[in-house]
């Protein structure tokens, strides 16, 4: 009975973080501009990789396997919001400007998408 | 069930090879590369599993730290353009180039 | 060779498409990083080639856990963990050298160095330009 | 107790004075340090040398594994020979490259300069000696690496040895590289990696598609390390450019393992009668071993920097010895064993004589060397003597390796070939003649202050060119050994 | 199910290596590259590879991608557009492929078990690693010991790959003056604390991979990446000087010697109990016992040589100042 509700409990686990590592992918294509993106790499990384790694756990069980899992866990945490956060930093350091600036820019352009940093 | 969620990895990471591909401006390719990578990590803790030798997460866990390592690599050079001490009024003229 | 023959080989022949791949990169393109790419991308798929005709269907990796298993070949592993080595060492050493040549030429473009190179000969018969 | 293991000696002493070189702070330490490793290593290969004579060939088995299991060192009449050829070379270069490297490489590199001529005389030694497949391609990669290294450090002088060590290095790895393919294709189709298993498993895969092809890519592979004919265009510029020290030594060393390698694996893993081997021998090794003869010798002839100019006559050189090969009879193969040790004699001390002008002055080109007959005359001295063994003057080596592939082309019934040698060794007539006419018969140029080479640097020379005419004058030793590794090689009795 | 991924990620490997040979960018082939051999380590880890995937992953990804970008940060960012015909390449490969594919037709089919690779030598190695060397995982075993000398050739190729980088490049480090006083990633306070956190688990990984690799994927190479790796995000965070006060220069070039004299030092100990090179049953009590020691030290040796090649090349190529003008950046 236990079993078969871990079983369970893994199962949703799992699909619910492909489903958020899913939706996350498709904003990162879909969003318009490169801060927009910042939000759905964050899903990813944070809860779509937690709920995927928590059902490897339920099924692992307890074992040396769930102590990896727990590192990968934690490594992730560590350093997904710090190379969010770098490349961020660097974009806005760059002079990469957000499409709808608050500063009312010059005419905004055509639907150009922001300009080529490179 | 393992092979659903790998299948759904195996998409998300055709997703961001498209971003990182069609990605305007510099950044955002580097955001996609990032994420791409730490979707291989999750796909090959998952392959671990759907193979059933659950002991290969030691490659996963390498592989969040070299994606680690790859994008501060790569911001450090952008931003000073050497990987070693780059002198500091060297780095602000490129932001001012950079930038127009 | 009916379909399942043909498919047995599939593997092997997608291998020698990255394989000529690589070679085409380092044999066609003059910039000298690329062709060190391209000497890379010709090695790893060497590298799967040996790795893949290891493999054997239904295998598991070749770590002993005690229960009777099949296991996949553990020579072409032992080989190919040797030959990365040796990648990774040509690709540091090349790497070395195009930073050297651009030193010295200031281009990393074969064309440009070899023109710099028959300017120098031709000027006059000097020993050839100090670095 | 050391005498049973003298094989692994040969390789681990070499290899461990490197790591212990690369300790050493100043050039002088890792200098005298390499000069007892050599003489060692030179002993050693005498000795085995010796066993291997009296006992037909020894093995030994690293880790105490069984042969197709372990690596297993097996040497015969014919590795043994090369080893002696490798380290005696590289012993005498090594008194020679002391004042002519500290005049050539930037200071602060002349003490690694050791450990990589170390690390390369350990990776030739282990490619010759060892008798497992891969471990041949591994000991090739540590030689490899370390030339192209010890060609770029010609950038001391002139900068084109950067880009010569980097078209070196690309076309090295890609002919490595076809060379792991062979291999790989080969232990596909046996499952072993022992070259004396891999010759029994091969026997019964006469007609197999994939160890014919396995046996194209090795032949390109090795082809390629070894400058044959059409793949030789990474040669000139690397032994032009390349210090002068690392040039004698390369010369005479580097593309002998690459023909000895080509040998192991032509006639003892695929063995003589494998349906392919007589195809290859006549459409393809006999026509690409005179064009290399004739092509290089007539380029050699136009060049302007002698280095170059000797390159190119290698090259025609390597050409002899793949036309020996080509004959599949005994005294074919006894022509390019012999050339194997004369040709690295005879090109030793030309490359050393090259070093000596370029260390007095500067260059050795042709306007460079005007008069130099009267200046410096030990060493034009020298060079006269080798350039008539090159030509293949009777009383020299270069006369009895002439001697051997003329043998064996009119034994083969095919005199047009004899005649096409004699009439390359012309060729090589008129290029040495255009160097001996402008070191003898013109003027010095007056502000000329050439002195002669220092004595460091002519006695090596001069011991070369002493061995050249002992050993063409009793070429009784040098025929023996190489007769019976030829009758070895091709599985004739003894 | 397995075949169809096996099909994905070859598919995925030729579609980077076409990208690769049409970006002209130098830095997206370079990522590429990265994305290339990621995913031939996610292939090899599919075909059961599971020591060599993570070497592939450590080189391919991490070194290789961090040495390429700095020698981009010294040469220039775009490759020029080719001038010379592409008839003659083109002629070559389609012939070298052609006699490749000529030479599959009589191969064994993609994992077919009676291939006769799995027929010869491979069948003891898998029966007699249990009793002979006791440990579980096969391919370092092979590796340290039935194949050892191999090994052993294969940390000289490393050891040569890191003097010769030296050679080339110790004549044109810049030695770090007072001007570079403000190193990189000054005001970077969030990377600055999470690297921190971050060294020690890395370099606890290392060893744990040094010297679980008997039991599971690991061993010395992968150590050795790792260890460095360590040492390069610090070299990248804080500052060459201050990694260079960390792990000086000349440490590194004495650990790069010692790894390879432990290696072959391990080998000539068995002379004097009159046995061959690099046997290692005479190192303990028992055979086994001294199969695990000489695998152990060996491994080690391995993990040394290979972090400070890794350290010193990152080293070398870090300190060159780079030659050229910001205008062609």
């Amino acid at each position: 009975m236990i079993a078969l509700l871990v079983e369970a409990a893994s199962w949703t686990f799992l699909l619910l973080g492909a489903f958020l590592v899913l939706v996350g992918a498709l904003g990162l294509v879909r969003m318009p501009d490169f801060y927009t993106r910042l939000h759905p790499a964050g899903i990813t990384d944070s809860l779509g990789a937690d709920f995927i790694l928590t059902g490897l756990v339920l099924q692992a069980g307890f074992s040396l396997v769930t102590v990896k899992l727990f590192l990968i866990g934690a490594f992730l945490f560590f350093t997904s919001p710090t190379s969010t956060h770098a490349i961020a930093n660097a974009a806005l350091v760059a002079g990469l400007k957000p499409r709808h600036a608050v500063v009312p820019p010059r005419p905004p352009e055509k639907a150009t998408q922001d300009e080529e940093a490179r | 069930m393992f092979a659903a969620t790998a299948i759904a990895l195996l998409v998300a990471m055709v997703l961001a090879l498209v971003r990182l591909y069609a990605g305007p401006s510099l950044y955002d390719r580097v955001l996609a590369a990032n994420s791409f990578g730490t979707k291989t990590v999750l796909l090959i803790a998952v392959m671990g599993f759907l193979t059933g030798r659950p002991d290969f997460l030691d490659i996963a866990l390498l592989y969040a730290l070299l994606n680690f390592i790859g994008t501060i690599a790569v911001l450090k050079f952008f931003r000073y353009r050497s990987l070693g001490d780059a002198v500091e009024e060297k780095a602000a003229s490129r932001n001012k180039e950079a930038s127009q | 060779m009916e379909f399942k023959d043909a498919f047995g080989l599939f593997n092997y022949w997608i291998v020698i498409v990255l394989m000529m791949t690589g070679l085409y990169i380092v044999v066609s393109r003059g910039n000298l990083v690329k062709k060190i790419v391209g000497l890379n991308i010709f090695q790893t798929s060497v590298f799967l080639l040996y790795i893949s005709m290891g493999k054997v269907t239904g295998g598991t990796a070749p770590i002993l856990t005690g229960k009777p298993e099949v296991f996949s070949n553990p020579l072409p592993h032992v080989l190919i963990l040797t030959a990365i080595v040796v990648g990774i060492a040509t690709t540091a050493l090349g790497l070395a050298l195009v930073v050297r040549i651009k030193n010295a030429y200031n281009s990393i473009e074969e064309d440009e160095i070899q023109k710099l190179d028959l300017a120098a000969e031709n000027e006059v018969d000097e020993p050839g330009a100090r670095p | 107790m050391i005498s049973a293991h003298l094989p692994i000696l040969q390789v681990i002493v070499p290899l461990i004075a490197a790591p212990l070189s690369a300790f050493c702070r100043r050039a002088g330490v890792a200098w005298y340090l390499s000069l007892v490793i050599c003489a060692v290593s030179f002993a050693i290969s005498i000795a085995l040398l010796i066993q291997v004579l009296e006992e037909g060939h020894i093995s030994y088995l690293l880790g105490s594994w069984a042969a197709p299991w372990g690596i297993e060192y097996r040497v015969d009449v014919v590795n043994a020979f090369v080893l002696m050829i490798i380290s005696g070379i590289g012993t005498a270069v090594l008194p020679y490259a002391r004042t002519s490297i500290a005049a050539e490489i930037e200071p602060h590199n002349q003490a690694l300069f050791y450990t990589a001529y170390l690390l390369c005389l350990t990776g030739l030694l282990g490619m010759v000696i060892t008798g497992d497949a891969f471990n041949a391609f591994v000991f090739l990669e540590i030689s490899s690496l370390s030339t192209y290294a010890l060609v770029a450090l010609g950038a001391g002088t002139d900068r084109r040895a950067l880009s010569a060590a980097y078209t070196y290095l690309v076309m090295g790895t890609i002919g490595a590289t076809f060379f792991v393919i062979g291999i790989g294709l080969v232990y596909m189709m046996t499952g072993t990696l022992n070259m004396a298993d891999l010759a029994a498993r091969l026997q019964g895969l006469e007609h197999n598609r994939t160890v014919l092809v396995a046996f194209a890519f090795i032949v390109t592979g090795i082809g390629l390390k070894l400058a044959l004919f059409p793949m030789h265009l990474w040669l000139p510029n690397a032994y032009a450019f390349a210090p002068s020290a690392v040039t004698v030594f390369l010369a005479a060393t580097a593309t002998k393992a690459a023909v000895y390698l080509l040998l192991r694996f032509l006639f003892t893993v695929f063995g003589i009668d494998y349906h392919i081997l007589g195809l290859t021998m006549t459409w393809l090794f006999t026509p690409l071993a005179l064009a290399a003869m004739f092509a290089a010798s007539t380029v050699a002839i136009f060049q302007v920097e002698l280095k170059r100019m000797l390159a190119y006559s290698s090259v025609a050189q390597i050409g002899y010895m793949v036309l020996g090969m080509s004959f599949l009879s005994v005294t074919g193969l006894t022509a390019t064993i012999i050339h194997l040790f004369n040709h690295a004699l005879m090109k030793g001390a030309l490359f050393m004589v090259l070093g000596a002008i370029v260390l007095r002055q500067g260059a050795a080109t042709f306007n460079t060397i005007r008069g130099l007959g009267r200046k410096m005359p030990w060493t034009m001295a020298a060079f006269v003597t080798g350039g008539l063994s090159l030509i293949g003057v009777p009383l020299t080596v270069g006369f009895v390796s002439k001697w051997y592939l003329v043998a064996a082309a009119l034994e083969s019934g095919r005199w047009p070939l004899a005649v096409l040698i004699v009439l390359s060794s012309l060729l090589a007539v008129i290029y040495v003649w255009r160097v001996v006419e402008a070191a003898y018969l013109e003027e010095p140029p007056a502000d000329s202050k050439a002195t002669e080479a220092p004595l460091s640097m002519l006695v090596p020379t001069w011991i070369l060119i002493a061995a050249n005419i002992y050993f063409g004058v009793d070429a009784g030793l040098t025929s023996r050994i190489a007769s019976a590794g030829a009758r070895l090689l091709l599985g004739v009795a003894q | 199910m397995e075949s169809v991924i096996n099909m994905a990620l070859l598919v995925f490997l030729a579609g980077t290596a076409f990208a690769i040979l049409r970006r002209t960018t130098l830095f997206s082939v370079v990522m590429l590259s990265g994305v290339f051999s990621l995913v031939s380590a996610a292939l090899l880890v599919h075909l059961d590879a599971v020591d060599v995937a993570f070497t592939e992953a450590a080189v391919g990804a991490g070194v290789s991608t961090v040495l390429m970008l700095s020698t981009l940060a010294l040469t220039a960012r775009h490759e020029a557009p080719g001038t010379r015909s592409r008839a003659i390449p083109l002629i070559v490969v389609f012939l070298t492929g052609l006699a490749l594919v000529y030479g599959t037709l009589d191969m064994p089919r993609f994992g077919d078990p009676s291939a006769p690779v799995h027929q010869h030598v491979a069948p003891r190695y898998i029966s007699a690693t249990a009793h002979e060397i006791g440990m579980p995982n096969i391919v370092t075993a092979v590796l340290a010991s039935y194949r050892g000398f191999d090994t052993l050739g294969e940390v000289t190729v490393i050891f040569t790959a890191g003097i010769a980088v030296l050679l080339l490049l110790a004549g044109t480090i810049r030695e770090p003056t007072t001007a570079t006083k403000i190193t990189a990633m000054e005001h970077h306070l969030v990377l600055r604390v999470v690297t921190k956190v971050l060294i020690g688990p890395i370099l606890l990984f290392a060893l744990y991979v040094q010297f679980h690799g008997d039991y599971g994927p690991g061993g010395g190479f992968q150590a050795g990446v790792i260890f460095a790796a360590a040492f390069i995000i610090y070299a990248l965070v804080f500052g060459l000087e201050t990694a260079g006060n960390a792990l000086p220069g000349r440490a590194v070039r004495i650990l790069l010697a010692l790894g390879v004299l432990i290696y072959s030092g391990t080998g000539v100990v068995s002379f004097f109990f009159n046995k061959n090179f690099l046997d290692y049953s005479v190192l303990g009590a028992t055979a086994q016992a001294g199969q695990h020691i000489g695998i152990i030290l060996v491994e080690f040796g391995v993990g040394m040589t290979v972090a400070a090649v890794m350290v010193s090349t990152f080293y070398a190529f870090a300190g060159q100042n780079p030659p050229i003008g910001d205008e062609e950046w």
